[in-house]
C-alpha cells in the first residue's frame, strides 16, 4: 500500500561535502521493506526527487543523499518545522525472507544509506550480517557508525585514506558470506557479480517521474523482459540482470 | 452543483480523465484513492504488439514540466485485454478510453477493433501524435489528409465513438481538426506533447536516449488552451482538453476556451492523488466563479465571438 | 577563458544578445549595469510606419513564462533612426542587432535598406514570426517559399548580414530554416514565440485583448533547444538560439545544442539584470563543464551525429 | 535612477480581510517621488508584482497591496527575516512641485497607499492637504490614521457605515482646493474628473511585466500617443487621457 502524505522536517545534517541526511517525521507506515525509496517533492521543482530509505523508526523516516542537482540542493537546505510532501511504499525492497545465513551487504557511496534497514532487518532476524564499503576518500565515508550496531564493517577507499586501500571488490575474497545484496553504481555492482559467484540481489537507480509504475520512464531490459526499476525492482536478483543493454 | 458532462455519448460523472502513458491500467493508483470518482480514464497507448519503446533515459525535468520519450512501450492489444483488462476492473467500474497507436492505417484499425468489442472500454482514442517514435503515429497526426485517412478507415470497422488524439507540433491544428471531423471523427483530443530536448552538459550528448521527448506538465498549459480555442472556432464536435492542467481552476479555464472533458496527465506523476484533488476542489472553485452546472461553460469564452 | 564568438563575420565579446522587444533600446537598462559588457542588443522591432499595437491588455503570467501581445508597437523606422538611436548610441558602443517586422515583402525591404545604412547597426533580424500580428509577419515564417522570397528579397537590396528569426508555431522549422539558407540568409534566429492563450475566468473572455499571446521564458527552452537541434542538423548557417535562456547553464546548454549566439529575452523583464548576472557567471560554469573556449562547444551535442 | 536590491521583510500586517501592510527593508535611494512604484518578486511566479509605494522613511520602505491573486497572497506570506528582491525607482509619480495651496488627494480603496508618501510630502513643503478617501464599507478603510498625521481625513463608504455615504466623489462639493491628486479605480477616476474641473493629475494601473518602459505590455491611449503606464506614468494630467479606448 502506497501512500501519500506530509512530512516534517526534524532534521539536516551535512555528513560529507556533498551527502546530507534528513530527518523526516509523519506516517512511515507504507515502508514495509529495506531497499525501498520514497519520492519526494522539492520547492521550485516540478519531479519529486525518489530517495531510498536509510531507517524507519516509528514515525522517523531517514534519508541520506547526495545533492547532486539543484533539487537535491533546496532539499539540504530545509530547516526543521518545513514540511514536504512525500510519497512513500515505492519499490519492491529487499527480501529479508531467505534461508541464508551470512549475509553479505555491499554498498558504493550513496548506495550505502539503504543498506542501514537492511542489517537491521536481518540483525533481528538472528543474523550478524558483514557490510563491505566503499567510498572514494575517507571524507566520504559515512553511515560505518550505524551500521556497527548490526554488522561487521569494512571499509574500502579508492586512495587507501580509510580502510582497505582500493575497491569493494578487494573486501570480498576474506568475507566469505553466502548471499548478497548490494547497492551502489553500476560499475561496482558490475564488478561484484565479476568477483564472486554467491546468489545475489542488486538495488539499481534510475531517473524516473512517478516512482509507482505508471510512466515507464524507468524501464530496463531484464531476462524476463521490460522491468520497471522503480516498481518491479528497484532490486533485481542477479540472475534478472541483462548489462549490455542498460 | 452539477460537474456532469456530456462526451459522445456517454456521461461522465465529471470532466476528469487521467491522460493515456501517465495513468497506467488505473489499478497503479488505486492505493491513493478510489479512481471510481473519475469521469473515465485513458489507458497506456496500445499497438498491435508488444514494444520495449525507447533505449536509455526516457525523463528529463524541465521548468515546471518533464520531458518524456517512452516510445509507446507496451505489451501488445492481446495482452492489454486478456491480461490488464481483467485488473482494471477489480478497481475501476466505468467505461474507460482505449488509447490506440500504430505504425500503418491497418494497425490502427486491427486494434481498435479489438478494443471496439470490449466492454470495458466507452471510447476509442485514436493517437495520431506520439512525438517519440520515429517514422510512426506523428506522421499520421501532421497532414490533414493522412489523418483524415486514419480517422475514416477506423470510423468503418468500429461502432464505438472515435476521438483523435492530435499533436501540437503543427502549424494548423485547426486543419487537421477539421479534416478528421469531416472523416467522421466523433471528437478530437488535443494536445498530445510538445517536442522538447534537454542536453546533458557533462556528457555533451542529449540527455534523453531518444534525443527529443514530449513536454508536458503546466509549462504546456497556455498553449494548449490556444489550440483548444482554435479547434473549437474551427469544428463542432467535442473537444477533449489536455495539457498542463494541475487545478480545478485550470479545469474550468479549460473548459472555458472550448473543452467538453479534461484530461490530467503529468500532474498525476508528480501526484499520484492528483485527480483527486481537482474532483474534491470542483465545487468550491466553481462557486467562486459562479457556475452551477459545469456543462453551462463549456467554451464560454468564445460567447461573443462564436 | 575566452567567451568571444564569431557570427556572421562580427566578433561578439560574448554570446549574450538581449532579445528584440524585451529591451528597448539598451537605455532602458543602462541605470542597472554597463550594458557594453553584452555582446550585442536587439532593438523592439520596427515597422516602416509608426503602430500602436494591440488594444487591452497585452500580457498575461503562466507557470514559469508569460504571454506578451504587443503586436509591433513602434514609432516606425525613421523616428527610429532620428531619435533612438542617438540615445541608444550614448550607452551602447557595439554594433547592434535591428529586427524587422512587415506586411508585405517591400515594407521588409524598406525597412531593411534603411538600418543598411546606419553604423549603428550590425545585424539585420528579419522577423517573419510575429505571432501577435494577423494578417502580418507570420505568414511569412510558416511557409519555406514564402520566408525564402522575404530573405532573398532583403539579401539583394542590403550589405550587412541577414538573419531570419523563425516562428516555432509551424510543423517542420527545418525546412523553412533551409529554405532560407538556400535564399542566401546568413543566419537563423529561433525560436520566436509560441502561441498561447488565457482565460480570465471572472469575466469568461480571454485574458488578453488580441485573444493569443506569445509564450516565452524559461516553459519554452526545451522546445526552443528541440528546434535549434533540428535546425543546426540541416543548415550550415549560423543559429541564434532564443527561448527560456534564464542562467549561464542555460546558455551553454543552448550553445551545445547548436547555437552560436544566444538571445535572452523574457529573463530581462523579471530580472533587468539578468544579463549582466550571466556573463558574470559564464566563467564559472564554463569551468564546472570544463570549457576553455565557448565558440568550441556550438554544436558539441551533435558530435556522434554530425 | 532605477535599482534591483533585496530587501529584508521587517513585518507584514494585515490591514483588512485582504489587504496586507508589508514593511521592508533596504536601499531605498531610488525612490524620488511619491506615486512611484517597486516591481517585487514572489517565489513561485514568473512576473513581478507592481506595487505602489506608501511610504518610505530611511531605508525603510512600506507597501500596502490587496491579496488579488496567488502572487500577492504568496507575498502576505512572508515572515520577518525573508529576503525578496525588489526593483525601485519606477513610474513618474506625483508632481509636488506645483504652484498649489489647497491640494485634494482623492483615494480609493487599494488606490490610497500611495497617498501616505504625497500627502507627507507636500505637508513638508508646508501644505495642508485635504484626502478624501472612498471604501466599500468600514472595514475596508485603511490608512485614515498614517494620512492624518499630514492631512485632514474625510472618508466616504459606499454603505455609509463610515463617514459620509455613498462615493468619494459626493466630498468634493465641500472640499474646495485648488489642485487633485488622484488614485483608485478607473470608473473612480471618471466620476472624479466628471464631478470637478479642478486641474488633476490621475495614478493608473495595468497589468505589466519589466514595469521599466521596455516590454510595452502596459500601452495605454493619451492625448499625446501611445504611453506606457510603467514608465511615462503610472501619473498622467488630466488634460492626457483618453477614457474612451483604454
Amino acid at each position: 500500500m502506497k501512500r501519500i502524505d506530509n512530512f516534517t522536517v526534524k532534521s539536516v545534517e551535512k555528513l560529507t561535502s556533498d551527502i546530507y541526511k534528513t530527518l523526516l517525521s509523519g506516517d512511515t507506515s507504507a515502508v514495509t521493506a529495506p531497499g525501498q525509496f520514497v519520492n519526494i517533492a522539492v520547492d521550485g521543482f516540478y519531479l519529486r526527487r525518489p530517495i531510498s530509505v536509510c531507517d524507519v523508526e516509528g514515525d522517523e523516516l531517514t534519508v541520506v543523499y547526495r545533492t547532486v542537482g539543484g533539487g537535491t540542493e533546496r532539499l539540504s537546505n530545509y530547516l526543521p518545522g518545513d514540511t514536504v510532501s512525500v510519497v512513500s511504499g515505492l519499490g519492491n525492497g529487499f527480501n529479508t525472507e531467505r534461508n541464508i545465513s551470512s549475509p553479505l551487504l555491499i554498498g558504493g557511496g550513496v548506495g550505502v544509506p539503504p543498506l542501514v534497514l537492511l542489517a537491521k532487518a536481518l540483525y533481528k532476524k538472528g543474523l550478524r550480517p558483514k557490510a563491505l564499503l566503499g567510498f572514494r576518500n575517507a571524507s566520504d565515508v559515512i553511515l560505518t557508525d550505524e551500521l556497527g550496531k548490526y554488522c561487521d564493517v569494512y571499509v574500502a577507499t579508492e586512495d587507501g585514506s580509510f580502510g582497505h586501500k582500493g575497491f569493494v571488490t578487494g573486501l570480498l575474497g576474506e568475507a566469505g558470506g553466502d548471499y548478497i545484496y548490494a547497492c551502489g553504481p553500476e560499475p561496482m555492482l558490475k564488478a561484484i557479480l565479476s568477483a564472486s559467484e554467491l546468489p545475489a540481489e542488486l538495488s539499481f537507480e534510475s531517473r524516473m517521474a512517478c516512482g509507482m509504475g505508471a510512466c515507464l520512464t524507468c524501464t530496463c531490459h531484464t531476462t524476463s523482459g521490460a522491468r520497471r526499476i522503480c516498481s518491479d525492482g528497484p532490486v533485481f536478483e542477479r540472475e534478472d540482470i541483462i548489462w549490455t543493454q542498460r | 452543483m452539477d460537474t456532469k458532462v456530456s462526451l459522445c455519448g456517454l456521461t461522465l460523472d465529471n470532466p476528469l480523465i487521467p491522460a493515456s502513458g501517465t495513468f497506467g491500467y488505473g489499478y497503479e493508483y488505486s492505493d491513493f484513492y478510489d479512481i471510481n470518482i473519475l469521469g473515465s480514464l485513458s489507458i497506456k497507448g496500445t499497438t498491435l504488439n508488444d514494444r520495449y519503446g525507447n533505449e536509455g533515459i526516457r525523463v528529463a525535468e524541465t521548468a515546471s514540466g518533464m520531458l518524456n520519450s517512452v516510445g509507446l512501450q507496451n505489451h501488445g492489444v492481446d495482452y492489454v485485454i486478456e491480461k490488464e483488462f481483467p485488473r482494471m476492473r477489480e478497481v475501476f467500474k466505468k467505461p474507460a478510453v482505449a488509447n490506440i497507436s500504430g505504425f500503418s492505417v491497418e494497425e490502427y484499425v486491427a486494434v481498435a477493433e479489438k478494443f471496439d468489442a470490449c466492454d470495458e472500454i466507452g471510447i476509442l482514442e485514436i493517437n495520431v501524435s506520439c512525438p517519440n517514435v520515429h517514422s510512426g503515429g506523428i506522421a499520421f497526426g501532421t497532414d490533414p489528409s493522412a489523418a483524415a485517412t486514419v480517422t475514416e478507415a477506423v470510423k468503418k470497422a468500429v461502432k464505438k465513438p472515435v476521438v483523435m488524439k492530435l499533436s501540437p507540433n503543427v502549424t494548423d491544428i485547426a486543419a487537421i481538426a477539421k479534416a478528421c471531423e469531416n472523416a467522421g471523427a466523433d471528437g478530437i483530443c488535443l494536445i498530445n506533447t510538445l517536442k522538447g530536448v534537454r542536453i546533458d552538459m557533462n556528457r555533451r550528448r542529449p540527455l534523453l536516449g531518444n534525443v527529443t521527448g514530449g513536454l508536458s506538465g503546466p509549462a504546456v498549459f497556455p498553449v494548449a488552451l490556444a489550440m483548444i480555442w482554435s479547434v473549437y472556432k474551427t469544428c463542432s464536435i467535442p473537444i477533449i482538453g489536455c495539457g498542463g492542467v494541475t487545478t480545478a481552476s485550470d479545469v474550468i479555464e479549460m473548459m472555458m476556451a472550448g473543452a467538453t472533458a479534461v484530461e490530467v496527465g503529468a500532474a498525476n506523476l508528480v501526484n499520484p492523488a492528483a485527480c483527486k484533488d481537482i474532483i474534491e476542489a470542483l465545487p468550491s472553485v466553481m462557486k467562486k466563479y459562479k457556475i452551477d452546472r459545469l456543462s453551462d461553460i463549456i467554451g464560454a469564452a468564445h460567447r461573443e465571438d462564436k
